[in-house]
């Protein structure tokens, strides 16, 4: 069925980004000036330390071997041993990565959701007072920094009115909300600033006018014909937003102390681990390109003109 | 294929333009300031605070890196507006001199990547095939990453410092400048005046220069205006999270993690340099919007 | 008295813009009988569209009606909401437009959209509206209709969608349907066919067609009447024969003048003089007297009246009865 | 006339790779001569690769086989820098008046923009003197010689246009659709400036149109085009008077005639729609349109013959 096809082409071109993006992590570690490795060994003066972890990480073949054999491995899942903790990469990932899955997709849910609403109904509004409220709104979630709307969430309704536990994730899924609702904000602000601004382009278009000569009401026209054709380009805008979601998970997860992979990678620059950061960076990098793939499969679905091409 | 231009869209052209005076750019610019109050007060008010950071030793009495511990997290008062941080210091004055390192952060990155960006947005439409091909891969891989993250890691092969942030936000922005860019220059090239400019015989250098470039303009400045904030967001969150700047330097984002333990019973210390970041966002956003009005052609011609 | 399709009387519209009022349509009153194909000729900008989508109620914002009264069937519309309009739109009066590749939506089946254009105004199964859909696809002419049904616009050339449009809009069976430059995009022999497709199923339903042109030539094969239109107000109305044998009002002689004749090669092509009147600063007088060849200080000072100078002939013109 | 040939193209062809390893056929084996000093028009409908086969000419577009030869020379033997002295003399005048000016720059540098890429006056005043009497010579009025182009007519525009086109004092101008998106009236002043700046300048036009009154008026000679291949070459008046291929029949006859006493409508209209050129019909193309086809025409390819004075493509020219 071509749409299947369509989906494992993009499956195939999405590899060379991912090979490109360990390239570009594992040179920055290597070639950089300040080469990261040197500054970790730096810190365990002992000479038979250092030549232990050196052994442990090849370092002693060329860069290419190196990154050969680290490619390698990556597919069988081995991301090398964390200095810090002493356990494969892979196994912290694993438990650390449910954190970060739970709280992005929860904080893009909500953002998406709310950003697609506040746009449509702007854009029907369009100068009214809900369009200039729904615009407010998206301009500060836009522009407020995401650690001081989690800050703010968590003094007031946390600390003092203790509707929400503090931090941690002890009880389960009411930890997430807070963190959710500053990381979304943004990401919601830029869907529905958007949204508003392709929905209303669409209504100028033909078709609308064809819609409204057979007899559809200007909200009918919306729904059944505007919305769909808007979607196309707020897709796109929601699969680069995965990559800025993943961003501010880290803010989050620090503020509100929850142990996802933004934490893991805040305690591998501490503890100068870099098998530990390049592991956790590549694994959100996979996060994203994922999120991509998905929004590419929603954008064929919406748009036949692309499907058919495949 | 649509056959040719429909008639309507001759006339609504042929109504503006008889309504239209001269227009060059300074006319556009004004007729924004006429219709965008907000983008107005947005670039008076960002232009008095670098005013303030730059004079900020005439205008404050008080030091901004030793206090007086007798006056430790106070509130705000008469003598000191934003009160004083566990040090005893002016929170003001330390604003102030945290605006520098915070607005350059907004402005140097976002150059240096709007001019790699540019460049190669630019090379890659104009000249498709592989080397757009490459360009746009290596875009799509920077991309990929998390911007903080990717920042994060560079800034710790780098090593902190203020140029090191520099150079890790202008690494992360490129990519989108490349992608905005290559769009515009695909989109001009199509357009008959470039391919008039092509059956002239003019060269590909000078068509990029006099005809696609100028023709960019108006993105390229409204993508500079809201990419300003975005950097401004990327260093502050880089130093919130210890991996940006680091004392003796000071910026708002510094400023912010340090009034973090102090939240609670002295929120002022974090909140004044959070609000500040906001209202430097707030206004570039509202400036690019301005300017975008101003600077579409097919808009002004309403 | 409603032995008119559509009975239009001192229709004014215009757009509010900020730099004033634009008159896109001025005093303008017309008529169309049972299953009569009726023209509205003119250049770009004379308002023939605007009394279209007036008649439709679909202005485009800052666009309005400011005057006079439309009567579709006997029925008044001026005053009506737009949720009194829908259940006419579509049902008694149809329109189709100039652009056939960006009229249908793109990313839903042609013969969905005409379903919808049946399912809201008459209550049957979506099966039957199929099937009435597939049988209209076939009865404007368009091959394998059962494969079209499923196809999507970007997928048909620009005749076949303007078929799809036509097919649509015939649907419900409307009394009047409003055809604004049906083949300005379209080539040629594409062209002849939807002509005498519109103009076949006009007199296969005795519908009546609110035809609007540019194409002096569309209009003289299609049209039983013709209006004439510049700067907003009505020129020169008359039945086609009488308009193409001799025109009074110098405008209109002078677009007849500029068709090109394909039996004779002239050295030069006659063209009217001067440009299209800003309809923000439109002289006083005639709107035509600053490109009139016979314009005298009567016509820069006073507005002509539209009169009657012979059977079914108006012109408004002083000086009209002497070409 | 000039007998001269000005330009000449030989088994000329164009095919632009299209989804899925199929290729478009725009334009496929044309020979064609343009005399220097005519006007060839070149007409069809949308699609039949008129624009492409105009831009290949001038060597705009690369052409995928064939050669084109200009007053001797073969272009498509040249390099891109060895085409530059050629490229001067033929030059292009496009449709769409609000697409082909530079919306940024004043109408004094639009058309300025070919004197000074070839370096043809000495200073900039000289070359500011120089465009506004190619300014007045297209009647545009020298106050407006510092204005961007939203502030003039499409009218006015064109002629821009034009003055930017024969500032290089071209041999060759292919006119691409240059009145389509005009108005009536404005057509009229467009193409009688075309004709006046043609005698002055001894230009010769390639004059490209669907619009087959606008093609009567203007053209000495008429080129048919369907979907890639010319279907008839010949005198206009003649061609107009009557014409031997069928699709230039159908052609003629479907233009409506702004006389409504010549309403009937027994006339014989084509039915079918324009084949697309990603897969042309085997044979004749035209034969999937053709009431007259025979199997002769499905399977071979007609080649441009005389007759009559003319070019024709058509197995059955004679009888039909």
């Amino acid at each position: 069925m071509s749409t299947l096809k369509s989906i494992i082409r993009r499956v195939i071109s999405s590899i060379p980004v991912l090979i490109g993006v360990v390239l570009v992590i594992y040179l920055i570690l290597r070639i950089l000036p300040g080469n990261a490795i040197l500054t970790m060994m730096g810190e365990h003066a002992r000479e038979d330390v250092v030549q232990q972890i050196s052994a442990e990480l090849g370092l002693d073949k060329p860069w290419y071997v190196q990154f050969w054999v680290y490619v390698t491995g990556l597919f069988t899942g081995d991301m090398g041993t964390s200095i810090k903790y002493h356990k494969p990469v892979s196994e912290l990932i694993a438990a650390y990565f449910p954190v970060t899955i739970k709280l992005s997709v929860m904080a893009a849910l909500v953002a998406w959701a709310v950003g697609i609403l506040c746009g449509v109904i702007s854009a029907m509004r369009k100068d009214r007072l809900a369009d200039r409220l729904g615009m407010g709104f998206s301009l500060l979630g836009i522009s407020v920094p995401v650690f001081m709307t989690a800050m703010v969430l968590q003094y007031l309704l946390a600390y003092k009115l203790k509707w929400f536990p503090i931090q941690g994730t002890k009880e389960g899924l009411v930890c997430y909300v807070l963190p959710a609702i500053a990381l979304g904000w943004s990401s919601a602000g830029s869907v529905a600033r958007l949204t508003r601004s392709t929905l209303l382009e669409v209504m100028g278009s033909d078709y609308i006018d064809t819609a409204r000569a057979k007899g559809r009401s200007v909200p009918g026209a919306v729904v059944f014909h505007a919305l769909r054709n808007a979607m196309i380009p707020v897709i796109t805008v929601m699969a680069i937003q995965i990559s800025s979601l993943l961003s501010g998970a880290v803010i989050t997860e620090t503020i509100f102390s929850l142990p996802g992979i933004g934490r893991l990678c805040i305690d591998a620059i501490s503890g100068r681990d870099v098998p530990l950061l390049q592991g956790s960076v590549i694994f959100a990098t996979v996060l994203v390109i994922a999120g991509n793939l998905v929004a590419d499969c929603l954008y064929s679905v919406l748009d036949p003109r692309i499907r058919k091409e495949g | 294929m649509a056959l040719f231009r429909k008639k309507t869209d001759v006339i609504s052209a042929d109504l503006a333009s008889q309504i239209g005076e001269s227009e060059g750019l300074g006319v556009q610019l004004r007729r924004m300031a006429r219709k965008n109050k907000l983008a107005v007060a947005s670039a008076v008010f960002l232009a008095l605070l670098i005013l303030a950071a730059v004079f900020v030793p005439l205008l404050s009495p008080y030091d901004a890196v030793n206090g007086d511990a007798s006056i430790r997290l106070q509130a705000p008062t008469a003598a000191h507006w934003l009160g004083t941080d566990e040090m005893g210091r002016d929170v003001l004055t330390r604003l102030l001199y945290g605006a520098r390192i915070s607005l350059a952060v907004g402005v140097v990155p976002t150059l240096i990547s709007m001019v790699i960006g540019v460049a190669l947005g630019v090379v890659a439409g104009y000249a498709g095939g592989k080397t757009d091909y490459i360009i746009m891969r290596l875009a799509d891989v920077m991309l990929a990453f998390p911007s903080l993250l990717l920042a994060m890691v560079i800034m710790y092969t780098l090593g902190d410092g203020v140029m090191n942030i520099f150079l890790a936000l202008a690494l992360v922005g490129w990519a989108s400048v490349a992608r905005v860019a290559r769009s515009e220059t695909i989109s001009l090239k199509e357009t008959e005046y470039v391919q008039a400019a092509r059956s002239i015989g003019v060269s590909p250098g000078r068509i990029i220069l006099r005809h696609i470039l100028p023709n960019c303009l108006p993105a390229l400045i409204v993508l500079f205006t809201l990419n300003i904030p975005s950097a401004i967001l990327s260093e502050s969150s880089l130093s919130f999270l210890g991996v940006g700047v680091k004392l003796p330097n000071s910026s708002w984002g510094l400023m912010v993690n340090m009034g973090r333990q102090f939240l609670y019973n002295a929120p002022w210390i974090s909140l004044a340099p959070s609000a500040a970041i906001m209202l430097v966002v707030l206004s570039c956003n509202f400036l690019g919007d301005g300017l975008r009005d101003a600077l579409d052609p097919h808009l002004n011609n309403e | 008295m409603d032995e008119y399709t559509l009975k239009i009387e001192h229709l004014s519209s215009g757009f509010f813009t900020e730099r004033g009022y634009v008159p896109a349509v001025d005093d303008v009153s017309l008529t169309i009988g049972k299953g009569q194909v009726v023209g509205v000729v003119g250049e770009s900008g004379c308002g023939k569209s605007m009394i279209a989508r007036s008649v439709m109620g679909l202005l485009k914002y800052p666009g309005r009606i400011t005057g006079g009264s439309i009567a579709l069937a006997g029925r008044e519309l001026t005053g009506l909401t737009d949720r009194q309009l829908q259940p006419i739109r579509g049902r008694d009066m149809a329109m189709i437009f100039q652009e056939p590749m960006t009229s249908l939506n793109p990313v839903v089946p042609v013969g969905r959209q005409m379903r919808e254009a049946l399912l809201l105004h008459e209550d049957m199964s979506r099966a039957a509206a199929r099937e009435e859909v597939i049988r209209m696809l076939s009865h404007v002419g368009i091959s394998e209709p059962e494969k079209r049904y499923n196809a999507y616009p970007h997928e048909l050339s620009g005749g076949l969608r303007q078929r799809v449009m036509i097919a649509m809009a015939m649907i419900c069976k409307p009394k009047l349907l409003i055809a604004d430059e049906p083949t300005t995009a379209l080539d040629v022999t594409i062209e002849a066919q939807i002509l005498r497709l519109i103009r076949d199923l006009s007199r296969e339903t005795g519908m009546s067609v609110l035809l609007i042109s540019h194409n002096l030539g569309v209009i003289a094969q299609m049209c039983d009447k013709v209006y004439v239109m510049y700067a907003g107000r009505i020129v020169e109305q008359a039945d086609a024969l009488t308009l193409f044998d001799r025109c009074a009002h110098p405008y209109t002689r002078g677009l007849m003048d500029s068709v090109i004749r394909l039996d004779a090669s002239p050295r030069r092509l006659p063209a009217i003089g001067g440009v299209v009147p800003n309809l923000l600063r439109l002289p006083a007088g005639c709107a035509f007297a600053p490109r009139c060849p016979h314009a005298g200080e009567k016509c820069r000072a006073e507005r002509p009246e539209l009169d009657q100078i012979g059977p079914g002939h108006w012109c408004r013109c002083f000086e009209g009865r002497r070409s | 006339m000039a007998e001269q040939i000005l330009l000449e193209a030989r088994g000329l062809v164009k095919e632009f790779p299209a989804k899925g390893r199929r290729k478009v056929h725009a334009v496929s084996d044309v020979d064609l001569t343009i005399r220097a000093g005519e006007t060839l028009a070149l007409v069809g409908e949308s699609g039949c690769g008129k624009s492409t086969l105009g831009r290949t000419l001038i060597g705009l577009i690369p052409p995928t086989a064939g050669t084109v030869t200009f007053q001797g020379v073969d272009l498509t033997a040249l390099s891109q820098r060895e085409l530059a002295p050629y490229r001067r003399q033929m030059q292009l005048i496009f449709q769409d008046p609000y697409a082909s000016l530079d919306p940024r720059m004043t109408v004094r540098d639009i058309v300025a923009e070919p004197l000074v890429t070839y370096g043809v006056c000495p200073d900039r005043a000289a070359t500011t003197q120089r465009v506004r009497e190619l300014l007045d010579a297209v009647g545009i009025p020298e106050e407006f010689l510092y204005r961007y182009p939203h502030q003039f007519s499409g009218g006015q525009r064109q002629r821009i246009g034009i003055a930017r086109a024969i500032a290089l004092r071209p041999r060759l101008i292919v006119c691409d659709e240059p009145v389509s998106a005009l108005d009536v009236s404005v057509q009229s002043q467009i193409l009688n400036l075309l004709k006046d700046l043609q005698e002055r300048f001894a230009l010769t036009y390639l004059f490209i149109s669907h619009d087959l009154s606008v093609v009567r008026f203007m053209a000495d000679r008429v080129a048919v085009m369907f979907l890639g291949r010319l279907c008839e070459i010949g005198g206009g008046a003649d061609v107009y008077a009557h014409p031997l291929h069928p699709y230039t029949r159908f052609l003629l006859e479907a233009i409506p005639r702004a006389d409504p006493r010549l309403r009937d409508d027994s006339r014989a209209i084509l039915q079918g729609e324009i084949p697309s050129p990603i897969d042309p019909p085997a044979g004749c193309r035209f034969h999937t349109r053709c009431p007259y086809a025979t199997d002769r025409c499905r399977t071979e390819t007609p080649a441009l013959r005389p007759l009559e004075d003319r070019l024709v493509a058509c197995h059955r020219a004679e009888e039909l």
